[in-house]
């Protein structure tokens, strides 16, 4: 029977194992921490910018933006997110109604940030921000109108 | 060395000259009662703080640092908080045990902690069997988590209590033992005489090979006393959600958790007395200057040090082990430590009959 | 394109007897259908562990009142369990299934939810807020001699209600999600496991129905989410496929990676939750500080760290950042120096050797007739890496080695995840200096129809074979899309392992399978 | 004698979101509060009480794995005191529902609920808790948790980021900062407390009528 199984090897072996157990501990108590500490580094955070957080709907500084009200990022969304109301206006030059964007409402409790809505757009009007600070007392708070 | 006996005796007088004896003896009771339940609390307290910072530490994490300066009056939240919470009593639990096991814990665990020498003449109790009085006082808190586990009415505290039944009282005997190859060595049971022999070379060096074992056993043993870590078996957190005291919330759960934490103070409390020489200073015979230095530093500041090394070195052995399960931590026991713990004590026998201790 | 043969009900068990004894002696896949007029039946796909040959037989019954088909569970064990889905989500009873009873769904549950005839309305099946009654008997179901079935009440009792009876129930630490066991125990022996899923059961694949491909995509990322990349690689491998559409190389390249990345974040999940049930909360730590190192990289490049939604059906969502190959080399310098540390603290440590020693032993045999592939498969000394088996992506090309160990035990399960982190890490090593220049994604129409037919594809997800099944009918959703389960023969193999052993073994053994409940629930 | 505006350190208090419902329950509190004693110790307590939430461990899917990686030791909350996360719900100050909430699992959460020690609180984590989230359509999934329980934080995100998670703490630390607790209206005391009722943006297509174009 070989020493490791003998009544005495196997409290050789214990210690032996215990004692690297701890050895490892024991450099980890003196090395430095790896904590980031985030409400105090609010300012340096570099978040990636690819992260999902947020949808946004960007303005340009007379603050009209670039969707269309073509509904279709309301179709692609899986579990109907995006609400568009829309109300047709004739346009005087032509003559013809054109569909104008009234309300978009956006639920940021049911988005599940596949991107399908903002790869769907076709005018890019609709992009994520990484802005992950979001947490509200009231539920209604969730449901954001983004057009201005 | 600053000697308490002084002020005792000149607080004992100026009693004495108010009022009658009985009275006097009455205050003094008091007085020496709320002075220890004061030392446990701030001590529970300081343990509280101390296990967080020191996991964390172990941890590579931070660990409490926004409540306070550094994160210091964070257990004083935690208190506040346990004070407020609702104590739910529970449908069809065995009222009167499941109210008086909290206070077991923390009686057994309170009269253990008036024993322990903080410096010369600032003792509670000093008997001369004081050794064999803190082993059986120390040894009822077991009644306290067996009545917690059965009398909650819930099948995982059950298996949580019974599991520590048998733990606890099968470590009793190796604690035992290596206590009494210690009292081998000086010859005496009584605490103050045991730290007063140790004033010319602590036990651990002077009891040499023997010494360093019954050291180490002691702090196994000691592990598995107070429930804690490698032997964490009646409050498994990822078997038996929260073990014995699954049931109880608020201030029994409080009781429970402060128990736990002085247990801990108190073994290290033991073992710095019995092998690190309590409160008497660091001593190597022959060098008279560093000897006279060393006497400098108070008695209390001694044990503390030597107690809060022995706590870091619980934790140490906490946060870097998993679990045992029963069957191993029973054969641990009975078929490592007892016999370990017996050749031990026929060692140091030999030793100090033929004089080959320091 | 899968060829299915159709096999009569009178000579359906004769042919998987016939099979079975030929060598095909792993259950891939059962799949329930309802093909409307055609009838409810099922397919079954196996393959044979040695030669690594699959045939697919299917079998339907017409009746569609109280449809009933031979059960296969005493040729494959996984079977008694994908049995019992089926009969939960179709309605078709087993005979000869020692324990039909309802996988997921509640006991007092109306109707059968994947059937096409089956209404959703909040009415027949409203939210029920008092618990589930527990079943005390097991049920049977035989045909009589004059051909009508009947349900024979077997009095085998599931739990005795003498016995010391405890729910390690649905909210409990070690359960690594909301799975339920409900032991008998002797002291500290378990002597009945009884195991309920289907607390996180969201019905993916009868939402999958309603989906176009786009939408399907998402839900991959929630089955398993440790395994969400190589999910999504398989359905977008399994559409592209279908379609005909050929990817560039460069996606090869970032999808192969990104799926090494994905097994190496889940390894050190596993080995941290191990340590973590095992009361080593500093192994669970430092097996984390790993960790976020890989989710650093992985929402850098794909902006999400746990579900990342970054493959897309044609290649990628948007190409790898310029420090992602510094990064990650970086990355795996670190981890090979770190790894060293995990074995001191944990997996070195005698209490932990003799813990995972010889607990939960799972034979080479029962792990294929389980179909419990993954590390736990090669752990019991079967080679069941679809890498190896059927290579796909970048794994035809690139050399590593399949680590195979024959204990069986929990130990071992634990040894052959460490090694493969490194194994994960020689392949990305390999890669990530030579990935080829190229666009990350085919245009593809909005509209994306799938031709008629049945499509299979299967990857090697982090615990174990992820296979996606469609049958399409040529319109924008899927007519039936089912995902094989990694977890679901592992439970199965864990009813049988967890027989006998103590409460700490019970947590052992669930740690060291590294199911994750989700996936097993769908 | 005033209640003054929760303070939570070096985040300042106009950065915080959702103000509104916070300002208002002060001013319900403020208009009840006479007694200065009274209010001390109820700032006293709401201290204590803030910075030492305990959280069950409750996790059912993919927020769990998130829950997990804001325990260990890069987002490490311990900082802020709520290390000891309880398995019991006795000791457990606060639920942090992390996942999907299906029928088979309502029960079980509401269970819980029902155990756990008085002042509690409830945290919905992730989109599956909020409103359903990607399985808003499927018959077996609640949509939402506060149709059962009341809850108190809603953290947005599939799953959200430790961060968030933080954040959230955060705002739940200022609402628990927020309470009256001695003699008094406190919002966990009024019995039959009904969740409001859940608005629906637009009802998830269940016959999936998208692609209208057909």
């Amino acid at each position: 029977m070989s020493f490791k199984n003998t009544y005495i090897g196997t409290i050789v072996y214990a210690v032996k194992s215990l004692a690297t157990g701890m050895k490892v501990t024991l450099c980890e108590f003196f090395t430095r921490k790896v904590t980031e500490h985030y409400p105090e580094n609010r300012k340096t955070l570099k978040i990636s910018d690819r992260h999902r957080g947020v949808l946004v709907m960007p303005h340009d500084d007379e603050g009209n933006n670039k969707c269309i009200a073509c509904g279709l990022c309301q179709m692609t969304c899986p579990n109907g997110t995006i609400s568009i109301t829309t109300k047709s206006v004739t346009d005087e030059e032509t003559g013809k109604s054109k569909k104008v964007l009234v309300e978009y409402n956006y639920d940021l409790g049911a988005c599940m940030f596949c991107q399908l809505c903002v790869n769907a757009c076709p005018k890019g009007a609709i992009e994520f921000s990484n802005e992950f600070e979001n947490a509200v007392f009231d539920r209604k708070k969730l449901v954001l109108k983004l057009n201005k | 060395m600053t000697d308490f006996n002084t002020i005792i005796e000149a607080i004992d007088s100026s009693l004495n000259s108010m009022m009658p004896h009985s009275a006097a003896v009455l205050v003094e009771c008091i007085l020496a009662a709320v002075c220890a339940i004061g030392a446990y609390l701030v001590f529970a307290i300081i343990m509280i703080y101390m296990e967080r910072k020191v996991c964390a530490a172990f941890q590579c994490r931070v660990g409490p640092d926004r409540v306070g300066k550094w994160g210091i009056l964070q257990v004083f939240s935690d208190v506040f908080k346990m004070l407020i919470k609702e104590i739910i009593d529970i449908k069809n639990s065995d009222r009167i045990l499941y109210n008086l096991a909290p206070f077991l814990v923390v009686m057994s665990s309170l009269i253990t902690f008036s024993c322990l020498p903080f410096a010369r003449g600032l003792q509670v109790l000093d008997f001369n069997i004081g050794i064999f009085f803190i082993m059986a006082a120390s040894s009822f808190g077991i009644l306290g988590i067996l009545l917690a586990g059965w009398s909650s009415n819930n099948k995982f505290s059950m298996i949580g209590a019974i599991r520590s039944g048998g733990q606890m009282i099968s470590y009793e005997l190796s604690m035992g033992l290596s206590i009494l190859t210690l009292v081998v060595l000086s010859g005496s049971m009584q605490i103050s005489e045991l730290v007063e022999d140790q004033t010319r070379g602590w036990f651990i060096f002077r009891g040499h090979i023997p010494a360093v074992i019954a050291f180490i056993m002691y702090i196994i043993s000691g592990n598995a006393e107070t429930n804690r870590a490698p032997f964490d078996l009646p409050e498994a957190e990822s078997e038996l959600t929260a073990g014995f005291h699954t049931e109880y919330s608020g201030m029994g759960f409080g009781l429970f958790y402060v128990a736990e934490f002085m247990n801990m103070f108190i073994i290290a409390g033991i073992a710095s007395t019995i092998f690190l020489g309590g409160w008497a200073p660091f001593y190597i015979s022959g060098l008279d200057g560093f000897n006279e230095a060393m006497c400098w530093i108070p008695g209390i500041v001694w044990f503390l040090g030597k107690t809060f090394f022995v706590i870091w070195l619980l934790m140490w052995i906490r946060w870097t082990f998993p679990r045992l399960r029963i069957d191993q931590v029973l054969v641990l026991e009975w078929k490592y430590m007892v016999p370990i713990g017996l050749l031990n004590l026929l060692i140091m026998t030999i030793c100090v009959v033929m004089g080959w201790t320091f | 394109m899968m060829e299915v043969t159709f096999v009569e009900i009178e000579e359906f068990r004769s042919t998987m007897i016939h099979l079975h004894r030929k060598g095909m002696d792993f259950l891939r896949e059962m799949i329930g259908m309802d093909w409307n007029e055609e009838g409810l039946g099922a397919i079954y796909i196996l393959e044979n562990s040695d030669t690594h040959e699959c045939t697919e037989i299917a079998v339907r019954t017409t009746d569609r009142e109280n449809p009933e088909l031979p059960s296969v569970s005493d040729l494959w064990m996984v079977a008694e369990f994908y049995e019992r889905e089926v009969f939960d989500f179709y309605g078709i009873r087993f005979t000869g299934h020692h324990d039909l009873r309802r996988l997921f769904l509640r006991k007092d549950w109306v109707g059968h939810p994947l059937r096409k005839d089956y209404d959703t309305s909040e009415e027949i099946n409203p939210i029920r807020m008092e618990s589930e009654p527990v079943e005390e008997f097991s049920r049977e179901y035989d045909i009589k001699d004059d051909k009508e079935l009947a349900e024979k009440v077997e009095k085998l009792k599931i739990l005795h209600y003498d016995q010391y009876t405890v729910n390690i129930g649905p909210q409990h630490p070690a359960t690594h999600g909301v799975l339920h066991f409900h032991l008998s125990l002797e002291g500290e022996e378990v002597r009945k496991v009884d195991i309920h899923c289907g607390y996180i059961h969201r019905g993916i694949e009868k939402l999958c129905e309603s989906r176009t491909y786009p939408q399907t995509l998402a839900f991959t990322d929630r089955l398993d989410y440790l395994s969400a990349h190589q999910n999504r690689h398989a359905l977008c491998m399994c559409i592209e496929n279908a379609m005909g559409l050929e990817v560039t190389e460069r996606v090869q390249y970032i999808r192969t990676i990104m799926d090494e990345l994905q097994r190496i974040d889940s390894h050190l999940l596993m080995y941290s939750c191990m340590a973590m049930d095992m009361g080593a909360i500093t192994g669970f730590i430092y097996g984390f500080r790993e960790r976020e190192k890989i989710l650093d990289i992985m929402e850098e490049v794909t902006g999400g760290r746990l579900i990342q939604n970054y493959n897309v059906i044609g290649g990628v969502q948007a190409d790898i950042t310029p420090g992602f190959a510094q990064k990650v080399k970086e990355y795996c310098n670190d981890q090979k120096k770190r790894i060293r540390e995990y074995y001191d603290v944990f997996v070195n440590n005698v209490i932990f050797t003799n813990r995972a020693k010889g607990v939960g032993v799972l034979t080479r045999n029962d792990a294929i007739s389980f179909g419990a592939t993954g590390g736990t498969g090669r752990a019991s000394g079967w080679a069941c890496d679809v890498r190896k088996r059927h290579p796909y992506a970048m794994y035809g090309k690139v050399d590593f080695k399949e680590i195979i160990h024959t204990g069986g035990d929990s130990y071992d399960r634990l040894l052959v995840r460490l090694e493969e982190i490194m194994q994960s890490i020689h392949i990305i090593e390999q890669l990530i200096d030579n990935i080829p220049e190229g666009d990350f994604r085919t245009k593809t129409k909005p509209i994306i129809k799938l031709p008629e037919g049945r499509f299979t594809a299967s990857v090697e997800g982090s615990r174990g074979e992820f296979g996606v099944f469609i049958e399409s009918r040529g319109d924008k959703t899927p007519y039936r899309m089912k995902f094989r389960p990694t977890g679901l023969p592992l439970i199965a193999a864990a009813h049988k392992i967890m027989k006998g052993c103590k409460i700490a073994d019970l947590i052992t053994i669930g740690a060291s399978l590294d199911y994750v409940i989700p996936d097993i629930d769908r | 004698m005033e209640m003054k505006k929760p303070v939570i350190k070096s985040i300042p208090y106009e950065e915080f979101k959702d103000n509104e419902t916070l300002e208002a329950l002060i001013a319900e509190i403020n208009k009840e509060r006479t007694n200065v004693v009274l209010g001390r110790l109820d700032d006293l307590i709401n201290w204590g009480r803030s910075n030492s939430l305990w959280s069950l461990t409750f996790a059912t899917s993919c927020c769990g794995i998130e829950f997990m990686s804001v325990g260990a030791s890069r987002y490490d909350f311990a900082r802020f005191g709520f290390e000891v996360t309880r398995n019991s719900p006795r000791q457990a100050d606060l639920i942090m529902c992390a996942g999907t909430i299906t029928h088979k699992m309502a029960p079980v959460l509401k269970r819980l609920y029902d155990q756990m020690a008085e002042p509690k609180y409830v945290v919905a984590v992730g989109g599956c808790a909020i409103s359903g989230g990607p399985f808003k359509g499927s018959y077996h999934v609640l949509n939402g948790i506060d149709k059962i329980i009341p809850v108190d934080v809603y953290i947005p995100g599939c799953p959200p980021r430790p961060e968030a998670i933080l954040y959230g703490m955060m705002q739940l630390q200022r609402k628990v900062k927020v309470e009256k607790f001695f003699g008094g209206k406190n919002k966990h005391q009024q019995k039959g407390y009904m969740p409001d009722e859940p608005i629906i943006v637009t009802n998830c297509p269940t016959e999936q009528t998208n692609g209208k174009d057909e």
